[in-house]
Order: structure tokens, then C-alpha cells, then sequence
């Protein structure tokens, strides 16, 4: 695939209005009144759209995700629930909802590693990850994971071995696709609670591993 | 329909460019148009595929050029514009001209941590036996509607093997268009990289992509 | 490079929208870009090519905005500024930092005429007998390129029958990158439209397109 | 192929920066000064640049073409040099050059209408029909007219019979397609020059047909 520092070249033009960020009072302004008509004309309760934000904010979120994880690499019995109904195994740790009403897990090997994309949106498995990051939405992410993932996660700092294989999955139905990532060396006997610290948001979505001992404990 | 949303195997959007801090939301407004767009959803006057064909239909140059909360409250508007929930003399003033139209659902503050636990699962029971199966190859067709798809222009007729067979879905293209659910058979589909994109991919890297049963012929 | 240029087969932009008096230049602007994007090709500082691919890889969001005249003067800054020949700050203020570089050629007004007239024809002499013969059915190859190509993407992977041989060619893909003219056979191939965009298209409607041989192969 | 009407849709949303006019005067200033800079370095000579605008703004335009046009219908042995080796032909007529290097004539019959798009940029036939308008630039023209020619044709208000099919010229390369639309009829008899002027730069681009007598006269 080709080096993904030749496309620098579009980048020097200048140009004024990509998510122009003094725009966003203006959004407050925008957003603010339009939340008066929908509670004007009894569509919404902004007490229940607080609780919306709320639970976005403080409660779903990687930390779900990760305990998943966590669990997965401690509990053979509990992966193979992960492998048969993931949405079911994931519920049983109280975790369900929007954008995880259908889950899988993907398992990473020094084979294989995944990678999960939406080409065509911004599908995410919200009920254990929460909200996606900005890159995951953005077009160079959305264009690029499935036609040359390798240059992709370069760019994440990730440089896999060239014997390990990339499978991309693209987010085109309502399946959410969570990353097992490989369990790093040296953690047996960890309880769930220190191995969920080495599962990052990153290492989820595949553009990441899971953090090795020392680059947790620095 | 072919647009700017089907970014599968565009070259020209430049490198991935994380952002250093990575807030969860970007000012008070992303919040109120998290909210805004999941609340309504419980009102019943659209899907979820009929969401996602508004904001994908929004003109080019602001689905390109706009953030991704920002086409969401585009989206919201339009579909409650063209549901005459709301004026566009509201939208621009602010001020309340006629009442609300009946809706299916106001759920209340109480109710919604149950509601967005329960989720809308999208998997149906089936009336007939799944077309494909596990390991057998298949086509991509080659269709180009109008309206709303959720095959990416990048697997159109290119061949790959099934892999799992995951349900009986909603399909999207008839859900989007309110013909109904038509429930259709969803499978994940191994598509070789080389298969999609050429020999300028690299061999042995797979991408995978669930499409349903009308997408699909034998291969 | 699969970029917003290659716009064939695109279903986002609406309909066509001819402007009711049609001016040929819309303010003197258009005119001097007009003019000094011509007359900079006589400088022999980039060829035909490469003048493409600065365009088709401006910003996605600027060339989607932008009307064509100014996309032709943001390609005439971006090559200059790539071979030094202009500054930033220069376009900025106005003013001369530093002389100019050499050029192969400053075409006067009295030689311009002849100049224009005289055109710069892409067909060389062949070395290699062509690859394929009218009536032949061939495949366009499906690359996907990071440079320039004239392969546009909704032929890719597609069948069609060779109607004419037009000579032998400038490959532009490698032009463009500086690589030499390396000139190719050029077809004139005729595409079913429902091969080309499936079963949505007008059954015996035919899209033509000219592909180089390096873009081909038997089927 | 779908009903165009359809794809209003996506006009109804407002925005605010396409193609927006108001930069003109900015756009004069800046090519202004750009123009300067280029006669400084010595990189044109300004009095040659006034004879590209004056050529096509004054010389080279469709009634090139349209003398191609009247001819060919006229002259059965120029046709048939057209049909042989049109860039020498037309050069007959003192016309050649800038994207007229390598040319090629397509006839319309009542069977086939063609039609000519550059759905990678904008390649045009300029020493037949000078500077291509807006809308043979634009995204809607080069997006559509390869997959729904009869949905474009259309707009331009040209509604052909079901059976005539249409074949659409992509100019992915450097052959430059010239249409000749079909003769009017009863117009047997008439002068190159009366022929010539029932040719429209459209129905050379195959957008339109040629003017019908009563066209023509009103």
C-alpha cells in the first residue's frame, strides 16, 4: 500500500472553513433553540435528555469495554459465552443498549489483528465503548481502514509485525464488532480490575494494543 | 445512493489526525444534540435507516465540511421539516408558530436509563431458511439505487465467502424508503483485500462487511 | 487517486442547472486564470498531467466548493509554489522576494496565436504492436492508485468490447509523477451501462470510454 | 434509471458557501496581483495572456463547430474525411489546436444519441466549441450523465423516443468527441452557412438536438 506521507501534498493549500471552531457559540446559540421547540411542542422531556447526556458522559463508556475484555482474558468459560452471544455474555456484566443490541467479538492472534471501521457512518458499539472519538467519524478514517490499514495504524504509532494479517470490519449493519486484543505477556494471576487498565479505548477498536506492563505502570 | 458517505476506499482525505485531548463532547451543544437526536428517536415518526438516509442526503458540500454532530441536527431538522413537526420560520426565530403534532412516545427522566438499556435490536424472526451458508462464495451485487444502501460501492461485485450467518435482519434499503422491515437474512462477508482493492493491497489482509441476503448472488 | 474528481457514477450532486445566460467569463478574474493557466504551460515547468493532479488532489472541500476557474488558479499557485517559482508570502502581499526561475519558453503575443493553434498532441510513435484488437472484449483492471490515473473507478473490474485504436498515447499515469511519457496504446472501449452500473441502468445504453493498454487486460 | 426529481431532497437544506459570488471582486484582486507577480518574474508577457482571453472570448467558440457540423451534413466526402481522420478534417476549416489536438466525430442517428462528458475534470473540445460552460463543470452533469443520461437529458429539457438509445463519451483521455446531431429535416438545399445555424453548441455536446426549421425562425 502506498506511504501515506504522499498525500501531504493536498495539505498545503489553504483553505478557511473545515469544522470551523468559532462557529460553536453560534452552535450553543442554535442548538439552545431549537431544544425550546422540541420541549415547547411536548416532543422531548429535557429532563430525560439530561440523563441522556448524563449517561454518555459518566457511565458508558471504554471502562465497559474494557472490563469485557478483562474478563475475556481471565475466564475461559466467559470467553466462550463472548464467542457463542456476545450481546448476551456483554449483558451479563450489565452492559446493553444502543449501538450494541447485536455484538461480536473479534479475537486478535499474532496472526491476525482486527480492525473495526464504519465506511458508510459512524456505527459504533456505543454500550461498551460509549461515544466514538472524533478520527472514527472523520473521512480519512472512514476512507482509508479498509483500503490500506496498515498505513492507517502508522499513523496511530502502531507498526505491526509484516507477517501479521489485518482484517478490517466495516460497520455496515447494526453488528458491533468489539476487539479482543491479545493479552500482553507477563500478567498471570492479575485480577480483572488491574488487566481492565491495560485495555484501551484504542486497543477495542483495533487501531491500538493493550498497554504491556510497563507502559501501564509509567 | 452513491455519495460522499460512502467513503470505503476514498485516497483523497488525507492522513488520520487524532486529537491530543479527545473531550467527549466539544462545547454544550454536542451534548443537547446527542441528546436531542436519541430523544427524538422515541417519537416514532422515523427509523433508524430513515435517519441515516437524511443526514447521507444532506447537500455534499455540508456533509463534507461540517463535524459530525453538526450533520446530525441537520438531520433531525430535515426530517422534522419534511414531517411538518416544526417550521423553518422556527428554526429561524425561535419562536413557536404552531403546536406539535402527535407522537408515539415522550419518555420521561425516569424512564430513560431502562430505554436506552433496552436499545432497539433490529433482528427478526425469520419466514424462510437463509439463502447462503457458511463458507460458500458469493457475489456482491452490482446495484446502484437511488435511495438508501448499506452495500458500499467498494464490494459491488466483487466476490467473497461467507463467514457468519447472523440473524434475520431489518433491511435497510426498504425501512429507509417506510416500505417496511422486510426482514432479510444478514451475513458477514470475508472479502480478500486484494479481491476489493486491487494489487496495490496488501495480500492476505481480509476486510469483512455484513450484507444481507438481496445483495448477494451465488459465486 | 480516488478523489472527489472522479465524479462518474456519483448520485449526490442533483440535477444539472445550465445557467440561463451562460457568459463565458464570469468577471475579468476568469479570464486572467484562464489566461495564465494557459500561457504557464508554455513555461515547460510541469506537463498536462501533473497540471491534473494538482487539481483533483486540492482539499476535498475546496474543490467541491470552489467554481472550476478557481480550482485552475489554486493548481497554477500549488505547482509553482512545489518548484519554487512563487512564494507564499509572495501570493500573499503582492510583492517580488526573489527573481524568477528559468523558463523553457515566454510566448509573446505576436507567437501566441500560432501557439494556441498549434495545440501540444499526445500521440507518439509506437514501438510495440497493440496489445488488443477492435472487437476484442477486455477488463479494466481494478487499481486504485495514490497518483494520477484516467482509469475512473465506476469501469474498474468491468467488461467491454475495444471499438477503435487510437494510436499510441502519453501515459498519464506515469506523466504525472515526472516518470517520462512512456507512451501506451490507447482503446476506445465500449461499456454496457448495466454492466457498468447494474440493473438500474438503461438496458442497451453504452458508456465509452478511453483506456491506455497498461489499464487492461483479456476477458 | 430514477426520476431526478427524487434527488431534491437534498436541496431543501439551507447552506451557505457554494459558488459564492460575492468573493468576485476579491477573486479580481487576487488574480490581479497573482498576474503581477508572474509578469515580474518573467514567466509571461501579459500582452500574450490578453490574446488567450481575446481567442476564446472572440474566435474560438460553437460556431467552429457548427460550420463542421453544416458541412458534414452537406458534403458527403468531407464526412466521410471526418469519419476518417476528423482533426485533419477540421483543420480543413482553419480549425485545430488546445484540446482540439485529437479529434473524433460521433454521428447521432434515430437509433443512437450520443453524448460527451469528462466526468474526471473538464475536457471539451475548445477548437470546436470554445470554453465549456458552467454546468459541463459541474458535479451534477459529471456525476450523472454516465449513469442516467436519460435522466440528465431531461433537465435540458430533451425528452428522446424509448427506442433511441444512448451512448455516453467519458473524455477520460485526450480524444475530443464532436457530435453530429442529426440534419433538420427539410432543410434540403439550404447554404452551409443557413445549416450552420440551426447547429446549437448543445446539440454538438449531445444535450440538445439540432433547431428544427421552425426554431430556427422564430
Amino acid at each position: 500500500m502506498g506511504d501515506s506521507k504522499k498525500q501531504d501534498h493536498h495539505r498545503g493549500h489553504d483553505h478557511d472553513h473545515t469544522h470551523d471552531h468559532s462557529h460553536w457559540s453560534d452552535m450553543d446559540l442554535k442548538v439552545k433553540t431549537l431544544e425550546s421547540l422540541l420541549v415547547d411542542k411536548g416532543y422531548v422531556d429535557p429532563a430525560a435528555l439530561d440523563v441522556i447526556v448524563e449517561t454518555y458522559e459518566t457511565k458508558v463508556g471504554p471502562r465497559n469495554g474494557a472490563a469485557v475484555v478483562a474478563k475475556a482474558w481471565s475466564d475461559a468459560a466467559y470467553l466462550e459465552r463472548l464467542r457463542e452471544n456476545a450481546t448476551d455474555a456483554i449483558a451479563e456484566l450489565g452492559f446493553s443498549g444502543r449501538q450494541g443490541e447485536h455484538m461480536q467479538i473479534v479475537e486478535n492472534t499474532p496472526d491476525v489483528h482486527n480492525m473495526v471501521v464504519c465506511t458508510l457512518c459512524s456505527c459504533y458499539p456505543w454500550s461498551v465503548l460509549g461515544l466514538p472519538p472524533v478520527w472514527y467519524k472523520s473521512a480519512p478514517y472512514r476512507s482509508r481502514a479498509v483500503s490500506e490499514p496498515r498505513a492507517v495504524l502508522s499513523e496511530f504509532g502502531l507498526e505491526l509485525p509484516k507477517e501479521t494479517k489485518i482484517t478490517v470490519w466495516d460497520s455496515t449493519a447494526e453488528m458491533r464488532y468489539l476487539v479482543i486484543p491479545q493479552r500482553p505477556s507477563n500478567t498471570e494471576g492479575w485480577s480483572e480490575e488491574k488487566l481492565a487498565e491495560l485495555v484501551t479505548r484504542d486497543s477495542m477498536i483495533g487501531t491500538g494494543l493493550a498497554l504491556t506492563r510497563v507502559e501501564a505502570s509509567s | 445512493m452513491n455519495g460522499l458517505h460512502d467513503m470505503g476506499g476514498m485516497q483523497c482525505y488525507g492522513p488520520v489526525e487524532p486529537e491530543t485531548d479527545e473531550p467527549i463532547f466539544h462545547g454544550d451543544w454536542e451534548k443537547r444534540a446527542l441528546a436531542m437526536t436519541v430523544g427524538m428517536g422515541f417519537a416514532g415518526k422515523w427509523n433508524l435507516d430513515i435517519s441515516r438516509f437524511a443526514r447521507e442526503s444532506l447537500p455534499p458540500d455540508f456533509y463534507l465540511t461540517k463535524s459530525y454532530y453538526q450533520i446530525w441536527l441537520a438531520g433531525l431538522e430535515k426530517l422534522m421539516l419534511e414531517r411538518g413537526m416544526l417550521t423553518e420560520n422556527e428554526i429561524a426565530t425561535g419562536k413557536l408558530e404552531k403546536p406539535g403534532v402527535d407522537v408515539k412516545r415522550v419518555v420521561s427522566a425516569d424512564e430513560m436509563p431502562d430505554a436506552l438499556l433496552a436499545g432497539a435490536p433490529v433482528d427478526r424472526d425469520a419466514i424462510l431458511e437463509p439463502g447462503f451458508a457458511i463458507g460458500e462464495r458469493v457475489r456482491a451485487l452490482n446495484i446502484n439505487p437511488q435511495g438508501h444502501t448499506r452495500l458500499p460501492r467498494y464490494v459491488r461485485g466483487k466476490i467473497g465467502v461467507i463467514k457468519s450467518v447472523q440473524g434475520c435482519h431489518v433491511f435497510p434499503d426498504s425501512n429507509a424508503r417506510g416500505e417496511g422491515e422486510n426482514p432479510e437474512w444478514l451475513y458477514s462477508i470475508a472479502f480478500d483485500a486484494q479481491e476489493v482493492f486491487g494489487p496495490d493491497a496488501e495480500e492476505g489482509n481480509v476486510v469483512m462487511a455484513d450484507c444481507w441476503g438481496a445483495y448477494l448472488e451465488h459465486a
